[in-house]
């Protein structure tokens, strides 16, 4: 096992890191940016050393800086948490040069999942579901047509230059096919100057459906289940929760032992997370795999009572996974809710600042994981996430009213934060049924912000 | 009042939860003063000496400093038997090396900022330094 | 004055509420103040008005009262058609019934503390009233 | 299902039922002394009164005005937490004839429990093992010889009216047995007027090892396995774990259902604690029943998956359990920390005050029960107990390390508090091996106050 860790992050990544080096008995050593003296993974730290400057290209991003740090302190492992270096291949061999462990797979599995049509190629191959469509480009509106024909309607056409909808339809019909195509080529050679189009189905309402995957270095691979990630904003995952209610059994089993190919098609090594996307009539298909550690990884603890940071660590170290698959079970249900300092009513606008106090939620069911503590100042540079609030329950309505007063229970006193829209999507009926895509947040944002501030008016009256 | 009775009342001062404090009586004035800085999480219980707490706000000396440039390794001279780049009391011109940190097996020379006299040397040869710590207090001319 | 006597004035001051503090005689000047205003927990997010802190320092009226001497319901007259014991403006004894209470089916008479006038009546009959809430507002005399 | 439940108790414990009632949907009545209207249980409540001062006689055991606010807003329920009226039988008949129904068993069964006699008698009867020993007086030291002698030694002889080691005698030899008595009973004539001794088995180094009992309204009576309490302080637990590392698989499950037999013979219904000794042979005995939810059922919760105070409350308004025995399992190490605001190097004064800045700890397996927010100012009226710190991990070895890094990450500044003394008990080789009984803290005080110190002394070095 590992004797001293180097953790090459920030904010809750760092201490969810720093309290697995702990609990292992191996030293944690924290690196911070100018900006993060105060921060609490520095706080907690016996070891920190600060390596740049507030902007991440200088600090958290500077990987001759963490390189020196790791080396001059008799690092044998780095962790990278999620976000900056986390999914860089370059930095994985860097690593590796230095003599250093990188928990997580090698840069050569990183640079092949990070290429998303090498990435296609692979999970075609290896019989992994992908959204059906040209593999290239096609040439003509004929072309077009018959390919359209045979993967069924609706399709996207899209130019391979296009941006912001330019170059791009959808087409429900088939006899709106080659018209459309023609129209979207014109645009597309009109703004872009290229005519080359692409042609996919286009997957109506769908969910965002992702398996956590563990693989070690013997070559055990399992999936521990998955987390239906539809609640987002602009593509920004707001709240998940693990099993999905999409899911049957069957279909939960299937997208597993998918999850499981994809992951030994890709020679995989580590935690990693395959995404689908999921259409009502329960087709899916593989859209992406993230080669890290996810923010949203604690529902998938509560639920499978493993520590996936731990895990991480071992496979890093050599050692087997503490688990088969058959061994892996999935009792109840859990939510997370990623608090951020961002202004719902003020079009999401990032509120940095002063936290004057702060109370976190406890008791039976309920995890918490911040960097925050009162009196901390939230910095401007990084991403807005002050805590998760993760919440299990043997149900999923156990889960959500755990939740609610969970959320009820937590008080931020300084910047504003997203608690309150969190808690209306807690009584939405849409989402206590279960039954939302990732269209939802869009499609009822007015309704959750007006909720919200009747519900701030009532003290007043 | 003696300094005894002053220690007194800072004490006190400093146990309650009054953040201002003044007195004036005739033979003299004293002013107390609590700032913002709510507190913050102290040295985990039963732990070592809290290096970070030594590291984070690295209580500034007297006088303008040269910085560390970067993380890295500190050496005061170009090879381990050779003399140091500067020494306390030297005058030294903007622009000439006054050390050097490493970095990922580079050497990177850092330079007097303006003429100057050196001070003090504040690192230890060798030691794991900072970015933005400071090495070399200077004072100008 | 002594340290000790500052020191009690700090530590009363201190338990106050109050954040300002000026002393001034002829041989000194004391100025204490509290910034900040610990934040307390605010009420629960989304949940309808805080009742809670409605009735935990209720808001001190001026000049004394006569409070609850058990949580119970208030009464102010003897049966629901009857008159009240007291209304505003009455003169009344030392001693003299001004209201009742009612806990677990037992009704308690509130007197009067003193001769005294009534000045307002601060709850409503029949309201559940906590231990130590004001009932009456008076003036004595 | 209750609509509306009066929490009769402060504290962590009327945060805790606060948070059950609120994930069930009933609405909290909340009641406080006007010491404790500050305290937390008040500022989450809606529903909040001032029941007398802060004397408990005055208000948390004022049952006058506890009733007379659970009347006046229609509750159909109280709960009792532990401590105060939680045991009270009379408080239980005045909620019975009130019509409001009292969360816990009836009055007559916690009248019958309560009597310490009447309790051995019934445990006898129902075949669960209780100290042997003289079921009355012994009247002569030719009976208490031959007493001594059939049930084995060493035996303790002690005087009905003893106090404070007066009157009473330690016997390891049998030929001692008969000196030992008639001195024992001089002094206690020449000490209290009064000859009437008893003797019972003495029970050298005993754990205090406790079952977890729920009965329903249908007669269904599960246990859910052990706890081992045996860290005290004067009679005072400091810190539970579960399961016991003293206890065999064969021994656990005779224990167990020597508990649902005791808790079956009470006619008992609500939760309830069987207490054993447990001598290092592996012999148990009972020695009493509690008839309420205990300080330490976190742990019990977290290896169960169970929610206790949901379970008492369904249980109290007539449902049924909500799991068969069979579909009990224990999962994994729980150990609970009691944070007390006590200073350890001074004898254990206790220490209340302002709270001028709190860190709970947080992330995977950890939960923290408390009452304390920066700012709060700890009443001395009351007992010390400021958290409790509780984790749940695979195996033992685990627990005990997350529960040193959670020990490590708590920041309590303000009073003084037990928070190192746990921590070096955490790194106490016999803790740590589980070899411990109820005469450890005594035996080893000395030495972790003495690393206490030393790890106090190191940042000035």
């Amino acid at each position: 096992m590992f004797k001293r860790i180097l953790i090459a992050n920030r904010g809750e990544i760092a201490v969810r890191v720093f309290r697995a080096c702990r609990e292992l008995n191996i030293e944690p050593v924290v690196v911070y940016s100018q900006a993060d003296s105060e921060a609490l993974h520095v706080q907690l730290a016996e070891r920190a050393y600060c390596i740049g400057p507030a902007r991440s290209a200088d600090s958290y991003l500077n990987v001759d800086a963490i390189l020196t740090v790791a080396q001059a302190t008799g690092c044998d492992a780095i962790h990278p948490g999620y976000g900056f270096l986390s999914e860089n291949a370059d930095f994985a061999d860097a690593c590796a040069q230095a003599g250093i462990a990188f928990i997580g797979p090698s840069g050569d599995v990183i640079r092949a999942m990070g290429n998303k049509a090498a990435a296609r190629k692979l999970m075609v191959e290896a019989g992994v579901p992908v959204v059906p469509g040209s593999d290239g480009a096609v040439d003509t509106a004929q072309e077009a047509k018959a390919l359209a024909d045979s993967i069924g309607y609706p399709v996207l056409i899209k130019a391979a230059a296009g941006g912001g909808g330019r170059g791009m339809r959808r087409v429900f019909e088939p006899d709106q096919l080659i018209p459309l195509f023609e129209e979207a080529r014109s645009e597309s050679v009109a703004c872009f100057g290229s005519g080359e189009m692409y042609l996919e189905k286009l997957i109506l309402n769908p969910r965002h459906i992702e398996f956590q995957i563990l693989a070690d270095s013997q070559g055990h691979v399992i999936q521990l289940g998955d987390r239906d990630c539809s609640i987002q904003r602009r593509n920004q995952k707001l709240l998940e929760e693990s099993p999905s209610k999409a899911l049957t059994p069957e279909l939960r089993e299937r997208m597993g032992a998918a999850a499981v190919a994809a992951a030994r098609a890709a020679h995989y090594e580590n935690a990693g997370t395959i995404e689908f996307v999921l259409d009502p009539e329960g087709n899916f298909y593989f859209i992406e795999m993230n080669t890290r550690i996810q923010v949203e990884h604690p529902v998938t603890e509560l639920v499978t009572g493993m520590d996936l940071v731990r895990e991480q660590i071992r496979i890093a170290a050599g050692l087997p996974l503490s688990r088969t698959q058959e061994e892996v079970t999935l009792n109840g249900h859990a939510i997370e809710c990623r608090i951020n300092a961002e202004d719902p009513s003020n079009d999401f606008r990032p509120c940095p600042g002063k936290i004057d106090f702060v109370h976190l939620p406890g008791g039976c069911g309920v995890r918490v994981d911040t960097g925050l503590y009162t009196g901390y100042t939230l910095p401007p540079y990084y991403d807005s996430l002050m805590a998760k609030l993760i919440v299990h329950a043997p149900t999923r309505l156990d889960a959500i009213r755990r939740m609610r007063r969970a959320l009820e229970e937590l008080i931020i006193e300084g910047p504003a934060n997203n608690t309150d829209l969190l808690h209306q999507i807690m009584h939405h009926p849409d989402f206590i049924r279960g039954n939302y895509n990732t269209g939802y947040l869009e499609a009822n944002m007015d309704t959750l912000l007006a909720w919200s501030r009747s519900g701030e008016e009532e003290p007043k009256a | 009042m003696t300094n005894q009775e002053i220690f007194e009342l800072m004490a006190r001062f400093d146990q309650s939860g009054i953040t201002t404090f003044k007195l004036n009586t005739k033979d003299f004035t004293l002013e107390l003063g609590k700032g913002g800085s709510a507190a913050v999480p102290a040295a985990p219980v039963g732990a070592p000496a809290p290096a970070a707490a030594a590291l984070a706000p690295a209580a500034q000396p007297d006088g303008p400093c040269i910085t560390a440039p970067l993380v890295g390794t500190f050496y005061a001279a170009s090879a381990p038997d050779a003399e140091p780049f500067v020494k306390v009391g030297d005058k030294v011109k903007k622009g000439q090396t006054v050390c050097l940190m490493e970095a990922m097996k580079m050497m990177n020379e850092v330079h007097a900022p303006c003429d100057c006299t050196i001070e003090a040397i504040l690192q230890e040869d060798g030691a794991l330094v900072s970015f933005g710590d400071p090495l070399i207090r200077y004072r100008e001319g």
